[in-house]
């Protein structure tokens, strides 16, 4: 049991990471980033290997974007949950976040290069071709489908006509009963032949062109509100500034409270937390509906929002664990963090492969179960063949094992141990990803299972974005200090006890 | 840890910064504590609880009465037919499992996130468990028709030769509630072992202390037996947390596996759960503010309980919110015309609409209210919110089962259902029997985990009082 | 002030956890002897109002079960039969004796002899004679060796699980047909050859074709080999192509 | 209450000394642990945080009961509904196999029954390792005892242990800070 530490013992300025003692580092990172970049452009540039290669960039961008969106949702949590023990590694959940706004340029090739967005979202191509072809066809057949309805009016009228004369020569001699039944039978017939020659029964072209798309593919017509290309870019836009907004707001107040100590900052930062989390949670949700759920537009799911999430959360603290121990290693943090602190990461981690593999096996559990035609397409694919190893692999290695492994104390009380588990965590994260992404790819550009030799593509991307995004990454944890050195907090963080 | 002399009056302000508040209230001493919880064992009941008491026990009997009328006359009494066969029975079922989370969700959950305000509500939320599995249970075992019979659900050998279907999500509920219950009370009882000791020790000899002496398992308070008892407890905690999960999720299983449109949908899982959760704390609020007021514990169900509390409410109901929100997205993107018909008749053209938007809004409007700090302080409006949701979740029951099978895929085999008095009466006989129980239990156990409250005291740290030198 | 609990309840809840423990293991064992048809079915022997013996009217004369029980082969209930039945013999053999005497009296009153039914399904199981008697399920499977009962007795459980245990394996216990009322038979009275013409017909196969296939699959290497169960009821059970209903519909309509 | 003329000829049951608080009980257990005792305890009516360090206590062996217990419930059900769903009573219901890759259809009840398994071990764990139910035990003849389940803190050292005297044991209590040493009679 040690003693109690007091803040007063630590630098007053917290702790700066001095990014000189990694320049060797940075500088591999940016090169082998740049490197790896312009091949990936030159990649692109190629027409051949552009759709290959927007599969491979996807699956490299959401990979790196969870990362960074778990970081935000943990500041979140922290802020809002009005936390302790987290105030010594909270800068590095921000920082983490922060990566958000640099993934806008990483996600720049899918609303710049519209080859790119057309191979991974098939609905926008098929969309433009169905609404061309329906302009095409309301424009030809305007006139045939007028003069089709005219001649339908003639031949109604005479019909109606002959049916009055019938129904009004009867009435004379009727019954007063039989009177008002052929009354309220001649009422409908008028009726009926009104709504046949009325204005807005004659065909238009918009009214021809909807009949066709919604008879050429009434799924993508029906959707239509949702996935059209204008509100499309809306979202993507809406769905950076957002993330971006949250994220630098709080790191502001953080960052500022660093030089001044206001309490006052950190009640602010949990009351605009606590309303940024369901902002949170539905930009999460639509975003991967967007970008992963959309690669079919025909499957649904209504838990996709959450299984993301789930899994975002998890490696996100994977990563915090590993920054963290690097940053140990290196000799920073050493006073403000302690075992304590890798226990509660530890467990945090313990929960979310509990809740990750809670939230996997209830979406493919009911899917499984149920077997209903337009849901079961997505593990059709993933189940089958080869992916069906990938598939076992996940259940083995993103829940058993792991769920085993932090079972233990020594575990999660170990940095070596818990780094050892992280790491393991994020390979598997890396492979949710790709399980997602890349099925999708061999039957969508029409070359089988599998196309062949794009690994190397994803393992290009990949690398590029990830290079890229350590560089800033580490550059960024030099600009302020390592942990809030004026939190409130700060002296219940240090002195953790679980 | 600042812990001057905060009084109810201050802590109603709310916390002044960013300083911890304290969870017992006005410095009171370890002894005031004993007194205090004991005291409502020991000392007469004030009249209130015979005002209470009487009335639920005469409800209590109504529900004696309806269930043997039931299996009298058989079970067309009920209004349950063909195409709503599930009907009251089935949403009452799945509105007391969800109640019955709570309970093992403050203790398990909350233990396991050290959050030690939970200490002055768990054993009372843990025994609104019990009561509530227990109301739970009445309704499937006689929904079964003929109950006696209800003993072919257990995996045992018989003259029958057949063994049960596991691959029913039905036998999972079977196997899911009934762990819940046996592990809540094993849980429950862990935690009563030592306040038994106490109150064995305060007891004159006699049949009480015999009574209390027996099941306080001769509890001694050594170390060595709490280095045990903790690590148990800490255990039961850390599998509770999952079960709670489970149940539900297992009780959603029942209308997600199949395949009816409003039913088959992936989010159900943590959906139930969250409303479980969520009608669970509605419950333990509108059991435990009266309860603090009558027996004066404001000092120890301070404030700050009730002001978590709804703020667990507010984000349950927002997580359910998103349910509702998202299976309508999906109603709708999905494309399936049988579902989004299903949405279509809950909302727009069905004919139990208006059940719809109660159910919206008590369960998503009505806590949002407690995004104001004034209203999760003022106890009247914290009432209002409860009883709202109390109402909502059943609401929300219904909703699901009985709009889904009134109208499901064939014009044809539609129908409408409505309860006889008979449900009504077996559901309102319910709630006497839950608050009997609910009564009962304040009466002969400690409605407040006496040892675990003195152990989030200032003094309980051994190193209180180390710095100052 | 002392123990209130003396020292002898220490030991005292573990005493009665054994006790518990072995009461409940006596308990379960009780009723699972007691409380099954395998107890409270087998045996039920109650006295009828005629004493018929049919260890004398089938085993002694030679009597066929559907001289008495006539319908058994076309209807889902087997009959019992009516006083005229017994009237066809007795108004002349044994006229006199005095077991009879209710015989006699029915006859006069017209009033039916009150038989006590042994064996009754209960009202939710649809249980045909006709259909089990058609595919080689003798008598004597499931009401015991009747010819040679003094009294009529419950000789078998009659429960769903014994039910089952023949649905689930129905070739221990076909035969031939023409053997179903002969409930002296055995597998290994039987003639090779003359049941492999008949079932071949069944089959809708030639003689050399089942003989071969069943030659293989029973091993057995000479015609005059006997016969076993497994080998008559499975060359039977595949001719006939019987599936009994293993799931609840079969049986519980 | 009895127990006179026996009390004589048996050692005592052990000394019980009654301290003033938490914190005073905390520093006065790890004198008694530097002090080699091996038979005593502290009772108090809560447990105290750290208290299994500064008694020397190493970490409970209940969780790998726990965990054994846990898996032979996960063990039992995969039997149970392996054995009647695929060998007993094979019915194809659900349009789902009789065979093995039911499995996902089996793992609410697996994960039900590891759970069950598992809260029984931890009732019996704690009830076993702590030999319970003792409704009758020497220290609750102390009239002052019955205040470890109200506010009292104690050390009990027991008259079996090896470095028990009956007079340095209790100049030892009163030198480590307790407020009142009794010596308890193993009478009963």
């Amino acid at each position: 049991m040690s003693a109690h530490k007091s803040v007063k013992d630590l630098p007053e300025d917290g702790e700066k990471f001095d990014i000189k003692k990694v320049s060797k580092l940075l500088g591999m990172l940016f090169s082998v980033g740049i490197l790896t970049t312009i091949a990936c452009a030159v990649i692109f540039l190629n027409q051949e290997w552009r759709a290959t290669m927007a599969y491979s960039w996807l699956f490299a961008f959401i990979f790196f974007f969870t990362l960074a969106l778990g970081g935000l949702f943990w500041t979140l949590l922290h802020n809002a949950t009005n936390s302790g023990w987290g105030v010594a590694v909270r800068r590095l959940m921000e920082n983490l976040g922060l990566m958000l706004p640099w993934l806008f340029v990483f996600a720049l090739p899918f609303v710049v290069i519209p080859d790119v967005r057309g191979a991974l979202w098939e609905w926008m191509g098929e969309r433009r071709e169905m609404i061309s072809e329906a302009e095409d066809y309301a424009a030809s057949h305007l006139e045939t489908e007028t003069a089709e309805w005219e001649e339908k009016v003639r031949e109604a009228r005479a019909r109606f006509s002959e049916v009055r004369s019938g129904i009004e020569s009867g009435m004379a001699k009727a019954t007063p009963g039989e009177k008002a039944f052929l009354q309220e039978k001649l009422d409908a017939e008028t009726a009926a032949f009104d709504a046949l020659k009325s204005e807005d029964a004659a065909p238009t072209v918009e009214s021809i062109k909807a009949h066709h798309m919604k008879e050429s593919n009434v799924l993508l017509y029906n959707k239509g509100g949702f996935l059209n290309m204008g509100f499309w870019f809306f979202r993507f836009i809406a769905y950076f500034v957002i993330l971006t907004l949250l994220i630098r707001f709080l790191r502001g107040l953080s960052v500022r409270q660093d030089a001044d100590g206001d309490e006052k900052r950190t009640m602010l930062a949990r009351r605009m937390s606590c309303g940024f989390l369901p902002l949170f949670a539905v930009v999460t949700t639509f975003a991967v509906i967007d970008w992963l759920m959309c690669l079919d537009y025909t499957w649904f799911s209504t838990m996709w929002g959450v299984y993301l999430f789930a899994g975002s959360a998890l490696s996100s603290m994977a990563v915090l664990v590993l920054v963290l121990t690097y940053l140990r290693n290196l000799g920073y943090l050493r006073d403000v963090v302690t075992e304590e602190h890798y226990h509660i990461m530890g467990k945090l981690m313990h929960a979310f492969v509990i809740f990750w593999a809670y939230i996997s096996f209830s979406q493919y559990f009911l899917i499984w179960y149920a077997n209903i035609t337009e849901e079961t397409r997505f593990f059709l694919m993933r189940n089958t063949g080869h992916w069906n190893t990938v598939s076992i692999l996940l259940v083995v290695c993103h829940f058993f094992i792991p769920f085993l492994a932090l079972l233990q104390k020594r575990v999660k009380t170990t940095p070596r141990l818990l780094c050892a588990v992280s790491l393991w965590m994020i390979a598997m994260h890396i492979i949710d990803m790709y399980w997602i992404v890349i099925p999708e790819r061999g039957p969508s550009l029409g070359a089988g299972v599998v196309v062949p030799g794009a690994i190397f593509f994803d393992v290009l991307a990949f690398t590029a974005v990830g290079a890229l995004l350590a560089y800033i990454f580490l550059r960024s944890l030099g600009k302020d200090s390592l942990y809030p050195c004026r939190d409130p907090r700060l002296e219940e963080s240090i002195n953790l006890m679980n | 840890m600042p812990n001057g002399t905060t009084t109810a009056d201050e802590a109603m302000k709310g916390p002044q910064g960013v300083a911890r508040e304290p969870l017992v209230l006005n410095n009171r001493s370890m002894n005031w504590i004993t007194e205090r919880i004991c005291g409502v064992v020991e000392n007469r009941q004030p009249l209130l609880w015979w005002v209470l008491f009487l009335p639920s026990l005469a409800l209590a009997g109504l529900l004696a009465f309806c269930l043997v009328y039931l299996v009298s006359t058989g079970v067309g009494v009920w209004g349950n037919n063909q195409p709503v066969a599930w009907g009251w029975a089935i949403t009452n079922f799945v509105f007391w499992i969800g109640i019955g989370h709570a309970g093992t969700l403050i203790s398990a959950i909350l233990f396991l996130m050290r959050q030690r305000w939970r200490t002055s509500i768990n054993r009372a939320a843990e025994a609104m468990t019990l009561f509530a599995v227990m109301c739970a249970g009445i309704f499937p075992v006689f929904h079964v028709g003929r109950f006696w019979m209800a003993w072919f659900l257990a995996p045992i050998p018989n003259a029958n030769a057949i063994w049960q279907n596991f691959k029913s999500p039905l036998l999972w509920d079977v196997f899911a509630v009934s762990t819940y219950f046996i592990v809540s009370v094993i849980f429950w009882y862990l935690g009563l072992v030592p306040d038994l000791a106490t109150i064995r020790d305060r007891c004159k000899p006699g049949i009480k202390k015999l009574l209390y002496g027996m099941f306080a398992l001769g509890w001694r308070g050594g170390n060595r037996h709490w280095r045990h008892y903790e690590m148990g407890y800490l255990l039961l905690a850390a599998l509770s947390t999952p079960l709670v999960l489970s149940v539900h999720s297992v009780v959603s299983f029942d209308f997600a596996t199949s395949v009816v449109p409003g039913w088959h949908t992936t989010i159900f899982p943590p959906y139930f759960v969250a409303g479980a959760i969520f009608g669970g704390f509605a419950m333990v609020l509108t059991l435990m503010i009266p309860a603090r007021a009558i027996y004066g514990l404001q000092d120890l169900i301070t404030h700050k309980h009730v002001d978590n509390m709804a703020k667990i409410i507010l984000l349950t109901g927002s997580i359910v919110g998103y349910a509702y929100i998202m299976e309508l997205f999906i109603a709708w993107y999905g494309g399936n015309k049988f579902e989004s018909d299903a949405f279509h008749m809950r909302i727009l053209s069905g004919p139990y609409t208006t059940y719809y938007y109660c159910m919206f809004f008590c369960n998503v409007i009505s806590p949002q209210i407690f995004w104001f700090r004034w209203a999760r302080h003022n106890l009247w409006v914290v009432m209002a919110v409860c009883m709202c949701v109390n109402a909502g979740m059943w609401f929300e029951r219904f909703v699901i089962i009985v709009t889904t099978l009134a109208r499901d895929f064939v014009p044809g085999a539609w129908g409408f259902y409505k309860a006889t008095w008979v449900e009504k009466s077996t559901f309102l006989g319910t709630f006497g029997f839950f608050l009997m129980c609910f009564l009962l239990f304040l009466r002969f156990l400690p409605v407040i985990a006496v040892g675990e409250v003195k152990g989030v005291l200032p003094e309980s740290n051994p190193h209180h009082g180390d710095d100052e030198h | 002030m002392g123990n209130f609990f003396p020292r002898w309840s220490n030991l005292l809840p573990l005493k009665l956890a054994f006790c518990l423990v072995v009461l409940g293991l006596a308990v379960a064992c009780a009723m699972a002897y007691y409380f099954t048809p395998k107890y409270t079915r087998v045996g039920y022997m109650p006295s009828q109002p005629v004493a018929f013996d049919h260890s004398i009217h089938v085993t002694q004369l030679g009597l066929d079960c559907r001289y008495c029980h006539s319908f058994v082969e076309e209807s889902p209930h087997s009959n019992v039969p009516t006083t005229q039945t017994c009237y066809n013999c007795h108004s002349v053999v044994q006229k006199d004796n005095p077991k009879l005497a209710p015989v006699h009296e029915s006859m006069e009153t017209g009033e039916p002899i009150h038989w006590v039914q042994i064996h009754q399904p209960p009202d939710y199981v649809f249980f045909n004679h006709s259909v089990h008697i058609a595919r080689g399920v003798s008598c004597q499977r499931c009401h015991g060796q009747v010819d040679e009962m003094e009294t009529v007795y419950h000789a078998e459980p009659h429960s769903m699980g014994w039910c089952l245990n023949c649905h689930r394996a129905p070739e221990k216990h076909l035969r031939p047909q023409r053997e179903v009322f002969n409930l002296t038979w055995k597998p290994e009275d039987e003639d090779r050859e003359t049941f492999y013409r008949e079932t071949a017909d069944l089959a809708g196969l030639s003689y050399e074709e089942l003989l071969g296939a069943s030659r293989e699959k029973f091993g057995f290497e000479e015609m005059d080999e006997p016969m076993s169960q497994r080998e008559v009821g499975g060359v039977l059970k595949e001719a006939w192509g019987v599936s009994p209903p293993e799931g609840c519909a079969g049986c519980h309509r | 209450m009895n127990g006179t003329a026996t009390a004589t000829a048996k050692p005592p049951f052990g000394y019980l000394a009654e301290f003033e608080s938490v914190r005073a009980v905390y520093k006065a257990a790890e004198k008694v642990r530097d002090a080699g005792f091996k038979h005593w305890d502290v009772h108090s009516p809560f447990p105290i945080h750290g208290m299994d360090e500064a008694m020397g206590l190493g970490r409970s062996v209940l969780s790998w009961l726990v965990f054994f217990g846990g898996a032979t419930g996960a063990l039992t059900a995969f039997i149970l509904q392996g054995f009647t769903q695929i060998a007993l009573y094979p019915t194809i219901v659900q349009g789902k196999p009789a065979n093995l890759n039911t499995i996902p259809a089996f793992f609410p009840v697996i994960f039900e029954l590891t759970i069950l398994f598992s809260a029984f071990t931890v009732l019996f764990g704690i009830m076993g390792l702590n030999q319970l139910p003792r409704l009758n035990h020497p220290l609750f003849s102390s009239k002052n005892f019955c205040r470890f389940s109200d506010d009292g803190f104690f050390i009990v050292i027991e008259g079996r242990d090896s470095k028990f005297s009956k007079e340095k044991t209790k100049a030892f209590l009163e030198e480590i800070g307790a407020k009142e040493v009794e010596l308890v009679e193993d009478d009963a």
